[in-house]
């Protein structure tokens, strides 16, 4: 059987194009960075045509090989697949074009292989995506994760220790999912996702199943830096190049969000992850912990990159206490969270990467005048900020708002109180940062002399940080404005009809 | 008594599991750790492949060609195979990740000069 | 790091040895798709018996016959073997590497042309095998200096 | 009613918005072209507004609809009586601020004059959003666009203080929208509409303490935009920021945004049935009225101008709720005409204020001795401006006074009348030095002659003294402020 070949497409092209750039590289090594752009560019339009195709006739089964599930491996694309694919293969097709300029200067004589296993980052994220057999996903996760290991590792000083640490709680996690995997194939004999949905429910009160259970959320918990697990996020995302922090941190979580959500809602049925089991109060208030913990410890760094990262920590939090609710109006949220998520730590990490180019620092309280050197910049970074703060225009605000409303209708006014406590206090963590680029304070006297720093003149940084910069900031606001019909389109389509 | 003898595999994994667990928790020395992680890693191969185990039964190979006598077509004749598949890429991907892993001790190795995790840590301070 | 003496017993021994090894390993490739065997294990004795010379003599001695880059491109070509046959698969107009639908292309049949498929998969694989075990012995034999010679 | 669907409302918020962004990249290469976008975009957009004003008093509705946001509500427009009253108010007075801060800028020499001007220009379309606006969450949106845009207004000077009054301005405005995002949800899960209805649409949802609460932080929420007393701080200290920006805090667009949203959340969430019901409008009544003689209180201790005419705005601001709160026809109508006419004096007092500054550099009054002799128009308007806040008959804020008097006693209420009433001496007992010490104490310094500020400075206060007058004689001038607030009164109260 034959049927549309863009979901194996989408993953295909980034992973035989990592393997064709070390080859080229050494022929022309300049042709290294067109070729990754052309490959994501194929890759984003091909996951775009999916996207549409799903939209219009529904969810894309693919078998490779021509083997029939469950024998065979089954790439399935359904809405939230589409939409998250997508979402990935845009970003990452903008970071790389954005890359250029930030990795000839921090990495100039590791360039041919930054971009092979920049590829196959983006080839395991995608795949982890696409795939609908448990087994290819640990597979694709592990791609993924030993590609992030190695571009942390060629980061700053502390890096190579950060990224070994990672390695370990990476590992650790991988072997969770895999435990996970082996109980899961003992009990049913089956890999395929759709087949053990089916299949499982008969068995939702052996304790095997449970354990299984357990330990999947253990693992992807680890993957996506949950609260108590998160401490490999920190180091690895502040030491990490600027454009690798600006690919991984955006979307390895988020596709960790993702195996969550599949696997609590469609390898499982919500009958059982929501009622038989605990998990979803669990993951509540773990969520909970993770939104207080990431902004408070925030409110401490002095590093942006690190401020960053601990606000990562929130953001995965949000997504989390969506899924702990687990209505519908607060699984909406969780979905357009990473959605929204990717898109504003996309803008941020890309905002500090053109800081850390253009001087060198990262230390927020000496950012000041940066406006007048990197006018563009710095509105976008506003732009990234306000709405991780959540100011309605903006898209952070609707996945906060659809998060409130499932908070309310589950009758979990903690979970409210947090959301707005955490939405000031993001308030306080960037009003800082912008009060430290913008204003310009001096003393009272020369209040009037109209004059200022003028010696510091627009320094922009180049053409091919910008346009990125500016296409994702424009994605923050036309997702926000267009929150509605998204939801009508997608969204709706990926809540389990039971919720 | 039953219950440890009759499923001894799956508690000579648990085992040799919280031996790397505590290896990697325990020990302050980077390549012990990797070696904790190592022996997790295999303790989870070796739970795949008891699990597909089974007395008496054989590869699950058709042998053609060259003159072949006996054939394994019956499910109860061969060991499942697919748990060894799955473990090949597990060691694979496991292989892939020791690798990563020294490679990393050794820019550790080179910038500080110790693998010790306290003693990094006190010259990063 | 490995200590730079030099053998008569041994390194005339892996001289006599290593061909056969190699041979062996590409035995085992070529029969990877119908009888015990494979591009990975294949590769894991292609790769071995390249240790081997490296262990017996140095690694330049090694490097000399299987340069890095040579190496490099190695791994690069299994791992494009095996996609472009999925590809070619895809262009044909079946799923990606669904070998059936290469009987267009070869004077074969549908099943020979499967087995024909895999064994191309299995090259494929045994490249890129052989050259990472190398690769990682050879990063790891000289703690981490191999790999600054590849620019 | 009749809704009429037009895209004018669109294209109302469009000129503003594409005009603070024209002024952003006209930058400060050119100023001239900047502040003629700033002239502009203030002039279209009052003129687009002003031209939806007879649709409306036909008694239809401007609808129109952008986004779905989430189900049942859209980023929508819906433009009526009361929305209209403060889309003019807002619209009309930037023409006059933008034309004063020219001058003052000018004059003053100011830095980051297009930071400044792009800012004001998104504070307007988020007020002006804020009127236009169909349901809550739209509301909150430019709620929320007006609250950051302000920020670096307030900040302006970037002196040490002015910074700790943009932190103070920032942590009680976003702690007021954390609650009110905390009611909106609620109402959405209470009742599952946002849809602005007059006269109510709370009515028969959720327990009676539930909607007690709900309307309390609600409260509690847009309050700390209109300051009520114990969250009324920053409003004094914001008054750090430069005079055209007071102005717009006081009199245009940030504090009557946070009025108009209560006024919203009062008649046109709750309404009256509902709070009568619930027993709570006397509460907020109790509150409001305490802040209404607190804040003149505290107003008679200020010296420095323009923070006794904070106080004197947090006060007027109350005056609007308590009217409000009290449910009666006439309360209702007159604390909706206090909005525009309250904005009219109210501004024209910190713009003199602020012309005083641009001359002479002096904030405080008593170094006002005389100085009416050297600036006679400026001190003139400032005299209209306290007249009509005090409440004497030939200044507009008489009418609105007498009306919420009216109302009190309609409502049976004699306290509140008394607030009323005592609130008025107060105003007059701090109002009455100022105009003395400028016209009748002799100046310090020996220059009492003809000095004025700049012409573009002069100009907007005198015509803005001038409509305060004219709204008294014709409250239904040009803008029609009394029919429209007569018409929101009736559906609000369901009459005719």
């Amino acid at each position: 059987m034959t049927s549309s070949p863009f979901p194996i497409l989408i993953v295909i092209v980034p992973l035989i194009s990592a393997f064709f750039i070390p080859i080229i590289g050494w022929w022309k090594r300049n042709l290294c960075y067109p070729l990754v752009i052309l490959s994501l560019f194929f890759c984003t339009l091909f996951s775009i045509l999916t996207l549409n195709a799903v939209i219009q006739n529904g969810t894309i089964h693919y078998y490779l090989g021509g083997w029939h599930p469950p024998w065979g491996i089954e790439y399935v694309v359904d809405h939230l697949n589409a939409f998250v694919l997508a979402i990935i293969s845009f970003t990452s097709f903008f970071v790389a074009i954005y890359s250029k300029k930030s990795v000839e200067q921090e990495l100039p004589d590791k360039i041919v292989f930054f971009y092979a296993v920049y590829l196959l980052l983006v080839t395991g994220l995608l795949g982890i995506i696409a795939t609908g057999d448990m087994f290819n996903l640990y597979v694709f996760l592990e791609i993924a994760s030993l590609a992030a290991y190695a571009l942390i590792a060629i980061g700053e000083d502390g890096a190579p220790l950060a990224s070994f640490r990672y390695v370990i709680m990476g590992t650790i996690g991988a072997c969770f999912y895999l435990l996970g995997v082996g109980y899961l194939y003992i009990v049913t004999g089956s890999l395929n996702m759709a087949d053990l949905s089916e299949l499982l429910p008969k068995l939702y009160h052996s304790k095997v199943v449970l354990v299984a259970f357990t330990f999947f959320m253990v693992g992807i918990a680890l993957k996506m830096a949950l609260f108590p697990l998160h401490t490999w996020l920190l180091d690895a995302y502040t030491y990490a190049p600027s454009t690798v922090s600006a690919l991984i941190a955006p979307t390895m979580t988020k596709v960790g969000a993702y195996v969550m959500i599949r696997v609590m809602f469609t390898v499982f049925k919500p009958d059982f992850s929501i009622s038989l089991f605990p998990i979803t109060s669990i993951l509540g208030w773990l969520a909970v912990a993770a939104i207080l913990f990431g902004s408070i410890m925030a409110l401490a760094q002095s590093d942006l990159k690190r401020m960053l990262c601990f606000v990562i920590v929130a953001e995965i939090g949000y997504i989390a206490i969506g899924v702990g609710i687990a209505n519908r109006m607060a699984l909406i949220g969780a979905i357009l969270h990473i959605v929204n998520d990717v898109f504003m730590m996309a803008c941020l990490f890309l905002v500090v990467g053109a800081i850390v180019y253009k001087t060198g620092t990262r230390n927020i309280y000496q950012l000041r005048y940066l406006h007048r050197k990197l006018p563009l910049t710095m509105a976008i970074f506003v732009i990234g900020a306000l709405s991780v703060v959540g100011i309605p225009p903006l898209c952070g605000f609707f996945s906060k708002w659809y998060l409130i409303l499932g908070a309310f209708e589950a009758g979990k006014w903690v979970f409210v109180a947090v959301l707005l406590v955490s939405s000031l206090l993001n308030a306080i963590l960037f009003f800082r940062v912008i009060e430290n680029i913008y204003l310009e304070p001096r003393e009272p006297s020369y209040a009037h002399d109209g004059g200022g720093p003028e010696a510091i003149s627009i320094d922009e940084a180049p053409l091919s940080m910008l346009i990125p910069m500016f296409v994702i900031g424009a994605g923050i606001i036309l997702l926000g404005v267009f929150s509605g019909k998204i939801i009508d389109v997608v969204i709706q389509h990926t809540i389990p009809p039971t919720i | 008594m039953e219950f440890i003898v009759c499923k001894y595999n799956y508690w000579i994994y648990i085992v040799l599991m919280m031996i790397g667990f505590y290896a990697i928790i325990g020990k302050k020395n980077l390549v012990k750790k990797l070696v904790g992680m190592n022996i997790f890693q295999t303790a989870l191969i070796l739970y795949f492949v008891s699990t597909a185990a089974k007395k008496g039964a054989t590869i699950p190979i058709v042998s053609h060609g060259h003159g072949a006598t006996e054939h394994a077509i019956h499910a109860a004749q061969y060991v499942n195979p697919l748990p060894h598949v799955l473990m090949l890429t597990a060691i694979v991907v496991m292989v892939s990740t020791f690798g990563v892993a020294l490679a990393l001790i050794i820019m550790i190795y080179r910038r500080y000069k110790t693998l010790e995790e306290d003693e990094i840590l006190k010259a990063t301070k | 790091m490995i200590a730079q003496f030099e053998d008569v017993i041994i390194q005339t021994l892996c001289r006599l040895l290593i061909p056969f090894i190699q041979l062996f390993a590409l035995y085992v490739i070529a029969h990877g798709h119908h009888s015990p065997g494979g591009g990975f294990q294949g590769g894991c004795i292609l790769g071995a018996s390249f240790i081997l010379l490296c262990v017996a003599y140095d690694m330049e001695e090694a490097k000399r016959r299987m340069s890095e880059k040579l190496n490099v491109i190695f791994c690069c070509l299994g791992v494009i073997i095996f996609g472009g046959i999925g590809v070619v698969c895809l262009i044909l107009g079946a799923n990606y590497l669904d070998y059936g639908i290469l009987h267009k292309l070869l004077p074969v049949n549908i099943p020979e042309a499967r087995s024909l498929g895999i064994l191309g998969i299995e090259i494929g694989v045994g490249f890129t095998v052989m050259a990472a075990m190398i690769s990682i012995f050879l990063n790891l034999a000289s703690s981490g200096e191999h790999e600054e010679t590849l620019r | 009613m009749e809704g009429v669907y037009s895209i004018s409302p669109l294209l109302a918020m469009l000129a503003s918005l594409i005009g603070a962004f024209l002024i952003l990249f006209t930058g400060e290469k050119n100023r001239n072209l900047r502040e003629f976008w700033t002239i502009l975009a203030s002039v279209i957009t009052f003129s687009i507004i002003c031209s939806m004003i007879p649709i409306i008093l036909n008694g239809k509705i401007i609808e129109y609809t952008i986004v779905n946001i989430c189900p049942g509500v859209y980023l929508q427009f819906r433009v009526d009586a009361f929305g209209m009253i403060f889309a003019t108010l807002a619209s009309g007075l930037w023409i006059a601020v933008s034309i004063y801060s020219i001058g003052y800028m000018r004059g003053l020499k100011e830095h980051a004059q297009t930071r400044y001007f792009f800012c004001f220009a998104i504070a307007i379309f988020g007020a002006v959003g804020a009127a236009l606006s169909a349901n809550l969450l739209t509301l909150y949106m430019f709620y929320e666009i007006l609250t950051i845009s302000t920020f670096p207004l307030v900040a302006h000077k970037e002196s040490p203080d002015a910074i700790k009054a943009g932190r103070k301005y920032l942590a009680y405005l976003l702690t007021g929208a954390a609650f009110v995002l905390f009611s909106i949800g609620l109402t959405y899960y209470l009742t599952g509409s946002l849809d602005f209805v007059a006269g109510g649409f709370v009515e028969g949802h959720g327990s009676k303490n539930l909607l007690r609460l709900l309307f309390f932080t609600f409260m509690i929420g847009f309050g700390s935009k209109a300051a009520i007393m114990p969250i009324h701080e920053w409003l004094p200290s914001a008054m750090i920021a430069p005079s055209p920006v007071s102005a717009l805090l006081h009199a245009v667009a940030v504090v009557k945004a946070g009025v108009f949203c209560c006024l919203r959340v009062i008649h046109y969430v709750f309404g009256p049935n509902v709070l009568s019901d619930l027993g709570v409008w006397l509460i907020l009544a109790y509150f409001v009225s305490f802040t209404v003689i607190m804040a003149n209180i505290i107003a008679l201790t200020q010296d420095n101008l323009k923070r006794r005419l904070a106080f004197s705005t947090i006060n007027n601001l109350s005056i609007i709720i308590l009217g409000a709160a009290l449910l009666s026809a006439d309360a209702i109508k007159g604390s909706m005409i206090h909005i525009p006419f309250h904005g009219f004096m109210k501004i024209t007092l910190f713009l003199c204020a602020g012309s005083i500054y641009v001359k002479t550099h002096k904030e405080s009054i008593s170094e006002m001795d005389g100085i009416g002799r050297q600036m006679p128009f400026t001190m003139g308007a400032f005299t209209i401006g306290a007249l009509g806040l005090t409440g004497i008959p030939p200044v507009c804020g008489f009418i609105s006074k007498w009306f919420l008097c009216l109302g009190a006693i309609e409502a049976k209420q004699i306290i509140f009348l008394c607030v009323f009433l005592i609130s008025a001496l107060l105003d007059a007992a701090y109002f009455f030095p100022i105009i003395y010490t400028a016209f009748f104490k002799k100046p310090v310094d020996i220059n009492p002659h003809f000095d004025e500020a700049p012409i573009l400075v002069v100009a907007p206060i005198v015509v803005t003294a001038t409509f305060s007058i004219i709204f008294f004689i014709f409250p239904d001038a040009f803008l029609n402020f009394f029919k429209m607030a007569t018409m929101a009164t009736q559906n609000i109260l369901g009459i005719g």
